[in-house]
């Protein structure tokens, strides 16, 4: 049931769309490389893992979701949680842990959320998100909304059981849920090609009882058509869907990876391997949209990175009285 | 008011009005209709000690059998309480938790806190615990301690038919994520009941006998247990107070404490095993809030620091009973400087 | 990657072998019936799961092993105790709680273990020895002896998270392992078809790297056949293979089960469908052995339960000195 | 004897001395070795925070890396283990218990007693607990109580890079499953370890400190925090006795009753949350055993009960701190009936 799906044309995006698809994944990219900056003079506290070079998998899914949807993400969210909303200055506030955070400074970078949004949490467990995909899928099916719920997760996830457990439960259960794996070559140091023991993520799919389908993830478009096509056949009943995104990751496994595993595949990654360079080329080749409009945005996702920077520098940090609040709703 | 009616029909029928009464509240968990997918009855089952029985046909849809994930469906219904259902799943046994307790503790117990107060995931997780089946080292255990431990889960042990519906109750109206343990050798057991719903708050202690020389403290299937080691003991002049605390997590201290207060004396019985458990856990309590009252050193009355054993000759050496409470009693009240 | 194989001719086995075959499978049988017998009558404490019906799948596996290879069991484990040659008597005292059990009463039946026969132990916990086996192939790998690692383990344990992790790890440390699945239509009360989403569990094989296999489960010579081939690759480095034994419980899910939920399948396998009458058919019929030869090892097994019964019924039980011995070998 | 290394250090020293000696030592885990399958260097990275660099090389095929599959790769440890391996398996944060603690509680740590005493599982699990790093909710736990709850598994706390040495080298010489806490913020901590292999025997505590008027008992992490409250209290002439049990499972309750009895104080000192955990199982002790010489209540210095918080400003309160024993030390030396 494994196939390939290569780019189309743009198809259903209006104007509009591919200007939204692409300011989220500049926001994505421009927020990535700041953290990275930021991390390096040592002002951000803790485990940061960045999303740059993957932001064609979170837009490419999340533009098909709205408030009714919910995604899980993991401890590289950065990306989920930009692209299903979740406000970029309360983000950065977050990593620096900042009482205006999105959590109030008890999160941090691996535990953004935004539940509003139906973003259901990055998540500092390996394989911690599928498991409550299918329950959101559930509930959106108990309910009747006609809303998914997509969990995002790695090679390395795509061998923990958990992982594996809920893409039994939500063809079982027949649940209106997307499994995006995103397979960025690594775990921490460890090769996909060595830990997981098949060809592909997706040919995971047939045991399971649901289609597997792998895509470019370098392509943005190839990522939004088969993420729609998923999605569309989830809203209808008709159950879950399996999808390999392939792509490389831009940064270490966290920050202060040196990376000594690697070859020279980043670099060259970065060079001819990029989805915003390749949006760029394509929409501006086929006339959809000007190179002055993706300049403008590019300005504007600057000068929102660098105020919510400053914003979260000038932020106080939460206090004594914020140590034992909101364990439970009721004690 | 004077209905008698079981354990095991006292959950079911908390299940029943409350589903009755809130249609977000859904049932799930391995056969507990039972038959999925099979040639013969659904519903053949209704759990494996039968506390779901009937509601697969009551509620269409909203009793639904599981793969053995217990993972994946624990952490669905996890999911989909923070998306407007009140979920009960069941986590058949307790000792299954090693399979799935990321879910629970990682995942449900901190997405409050972690998450800035914003999350809500009223999650019940039934769960059957303790000795008594002769189901040896694997299906017996009391473990409530290890959830206990973990700031964000709420802990229910019902220790009587009574006990068992009003706090089910709550645990489904009550908005944080509640492990509540059922005692699998208790569900024949029979006793008043009121028909109409009616929900015990957490954290509040309820005092099975009032008594001056000294104060019991014990936990779900303990508390039996407690209390006859109490009526032996009247006969020959000790009167205890004997507190059924309902709820580990959230503790109600203050009971605890004011009864030590005027007891001076301290007996802790728990069924799970000795380190780091509830007995450890209330006599802190009360050696660093009411030192000035204790009278004699506290007394601890717990299974052995070993698995549960299989024979029934062990089994019933390793599950304390009435007999060692009475003599943890005896020595608190004759104890001397 | 997945193929169905048919019973071949007896070819390998000699006569010896043939009537320890059926040696095996008799004793099995003769051992769950009279556990259903004596449950029935309150005198065996706890949950008893039988294995009644599924003989040819431990005997057709365990023939090919010795004391280098371990085998994982579940809660269903009497069979494959037996057919690892853990000893009937010490295990009939096991079930009954006494000192003299294989686990000196300690554990019952679903813990009946012989490490030094490389029996692992029956395991209350569905899906506890797929991770177990990976480890003592590995042990065996490392100490260069030759030996495999076998787990059994039912088809719901196959939507459990660790059956599905240790077929990933097998294959990634490419372990001497097989994974045997009996699928005997049912978890409990629930049906396969329902709670498997695949059309087989073999079909599984593939996401996980190594070959899948269905084999007819009431077919003692199509299991000998298909584990000798996974087990002989396995010795010779060849790495795991994932075997789906199909065929039908007996007896309900434990010892007490109405079944309810069953149709009148069980009546008709019972009928036609067991592997012992269809051992006996064949062996008889191709001349490899006369049926006097299977009476007497009949009778030789009836008389080894009843004497077990009654050597259990006049066992002690373990006493107060038992209760704290053997939780750690130092403290 | 004077030589200086660190905590990280003295644990590879010990994992190269013994995988030496014995060569049915192997160890395995995520990245242990780092880079399989990857281009560039194998051995990349020795473990995420460096405690298992250059085994790979120096004991060739006997350092394997894993897939993230904590059941699967430890419950592969504990089979090993069973069949004359001697594995250490690094369960990377003791966070991660979650995914695979039935392999290490019903499995693992039940064997022996299941079957009667005929198995022997000599598996370390190394693993890193503990706050400090802002590692946030799911990276920070303490969570040793639950391993200590559990009968059959041994559980061991490290407290200086010269226990993390002869520690580790008991481990993997003992017979039964440890359970070996590394904590996360003290692998940079530098101490005396002498450079011949030598083990630290189970259940021995370490009188950190000797002194007349509190007992001061700490675990892990908190015995420096509490040599630091005494070396500020013995200023004001207040003398500690600290006491680093460096074992949790066996607990070396001797010493710890010994010291009471002539201190007649007790402060316990655990990182970890409040409910049942090692503080109220030390204070439950004393108070059942040692009453008659308590002359004060217990007090107990832990975390609060909630999640740990990510950002440093509460981390940093989150975490025992000195001052805190300080003040617990002067409130039971102060107290008055
Ligand atoms: C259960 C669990 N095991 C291990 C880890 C440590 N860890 C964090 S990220 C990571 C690698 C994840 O790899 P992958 O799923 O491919 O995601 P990526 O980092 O490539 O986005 C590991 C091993 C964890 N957080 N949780
Ligand atoms: C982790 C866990 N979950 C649930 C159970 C309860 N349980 C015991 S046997 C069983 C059914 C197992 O089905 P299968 O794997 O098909 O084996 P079979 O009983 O058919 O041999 C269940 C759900 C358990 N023992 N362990
Ligand atoms: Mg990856
Ligand atoms: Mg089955």
């Amino acid at each position: 049931m494994t196939e390939t799906v290569s780019a189309k044309p743009a198809g259903e995006l209006d104007e509009a769309g591919l200007l939204a698809a692409y300011r989220t994944m500049r926001t994505i990219r421009a927020f990535e490389d700041r953290v990275h900056q930021e991390f390096a003079k040592g002002d951000i506290p803790g485990f940061v893992h960045l999303y740059a070079g993957e932001e064609a998998s979170a837009t490419g899914v999340c533009q098909h979701l709205d408030d009714r949807d919910s995604i899980a993400s993991t401890h590289r969210g950065h990306g989920h949680c930009i692209a299903k909303g979740v406000d970029v200055r309360e983000m950065m506030a977050e990593i620096y842990g900042r009482r205006t955070g999105s959590c109030h400074g008890k999160g941090g970078s691996m535990h953004i959320a935004d539940l509003s949004k139906g973003m259901l949490g990055a998540n500092g467990i390996v394989g911690g998100g599928p498991p409550l995909i299918c329950g959101t899928a559930l509930a959106a099916k108990q309910q009747g909304t006609g809303g998914v719920g997509v969990a995002f997760f790695g090679d390395g996830a795509s061998n923990q059981g958990t992982t594996l457990e809920a893409l039994n439960l939500a063809s079982v259960w027949n649940l209106p849920a997307i499994f995006v794996a995103e397979n960025n070559g690594y775990a921490e140091a460890t090769s996909a090609t060595w830990s997981v023991a098949a060809d592909n993520i997706a040919d995971r799919a047939a045991g399971f009882g649901m289609p597997g389908v792998i895509v470019d993830g370098f392509d943005f478009f190839a990522v939004h058509e088969v993420a729609g096509e998923a999605i569309e056949r989830a809203r209808n009943g008709g159950g879950p869907t399996l999808i390999e995104v392939k792509f490389t990751r831009y940064y270490g496994h966290f920050e202060g990876d040196q990376q000594a595993y690697r070859g020279d595949e980043v670099a060259r990654a970065q060079e001819q391997q990029d989805c915003l360079k390749a949006f760029r080329n394509r929409v501006t080749t086929s006339g959809a949209l000007a190179g002055e409009q993706l300049d403008e945005i590019d300005r504007d996702v600057a000068a929102l990175i660098e105020e919510s920077v400053e914003a979260a520098l000038a932020a106080p940090k939460p206090t004594r009285e914020d140590l034992e609040t909101d364990v439970y709703i009721s004690y | 008011m004077a209905r008698s009616i079981s354990y095991r029909e006292a959950l079911n029928e908390a299940l029943v009005q409350e589903m009755e009464r809130d249609s977000s509240v859904v049932v799930l968990g391995e056969d507990n209709a039972g038959g999925a997918g099979a040639p013969g009855e659904q519903d053949a089952w209704g759990g494996v000690l039968g506390v779901t029985k009937g509601l697969y046909d009551r509620f269409p849809g909203r009793v639904l059998d599981t793969p053995i994930s217990e993972s994946a469906f624990i952490g669905a219904a996890i999911g989909a309480a923070t998306r407007g259902l009140r979920p009960v799943a069941e986590l058949m046994f307790i000792d299954f938790m090693g399979v799935c307790f990321d879910q629970i503790f990682n995942q449900a117990a901190k997405f409050r806190y972690m998450f800035g107060g914003k999350a809500v995931t009223p999650v019940v997780i039934r769960t059957m615990y303790g000795a008594g089946l002769n189901a040896a080292a694997q299906h017996s255990q009391a473990l409530y301690p290890l959830f206990t431990h973990i700031p964000g889960l709420k802990v229910v042990l019902p220790s009587s038919p009574y006990e068992a519906k009003g706090l089910m109750v709550q645990a489904i109206r009550d908005d944080d994520p509640v492990i509540f343990c059922e005692h699998k050798a208790m569900y024949d057991v029979v006793g008043d009941v009121p028909e109409e719903p009616y929900a015990i708050p957490f954290g509040e202690a309820n005092f099975v006998r009032e008594g001056e020389d000294v104060t019991v403290v014990a936990f779900g299937r303990m508390v039996p247990v407690a209390a006859e080691a109490a009526d032996e003991l009247a006969k020959s002049g000790v009167e205890c107070e004997v507190i059924d605390p309902r709820t580990t997590s959230p503790l109600d201290t203050d009971s605890i404490l004011e009864s030590v207060e005027s007891t001076g004396r301290l007996v802790v019985v728990d069924e799970a095993t000795p380190r780091c458990n509830l007995a450890t856990d209330v006599s802190a309590l009360v050696a660093k809030e009411a030192f000035g009252s204790l009278r004699a050193p506290v007394e601890m009355v717990t299974a052995p620091h070993t698995p549960v054993p299989f024979s029934d000759a062990l089994e019933s050496l390793y599950i304390p009973d009435s007999q060692q409470v009475v003599n943890a009693v005896k020595k608190v009240t004759s104890w001397e400087r």
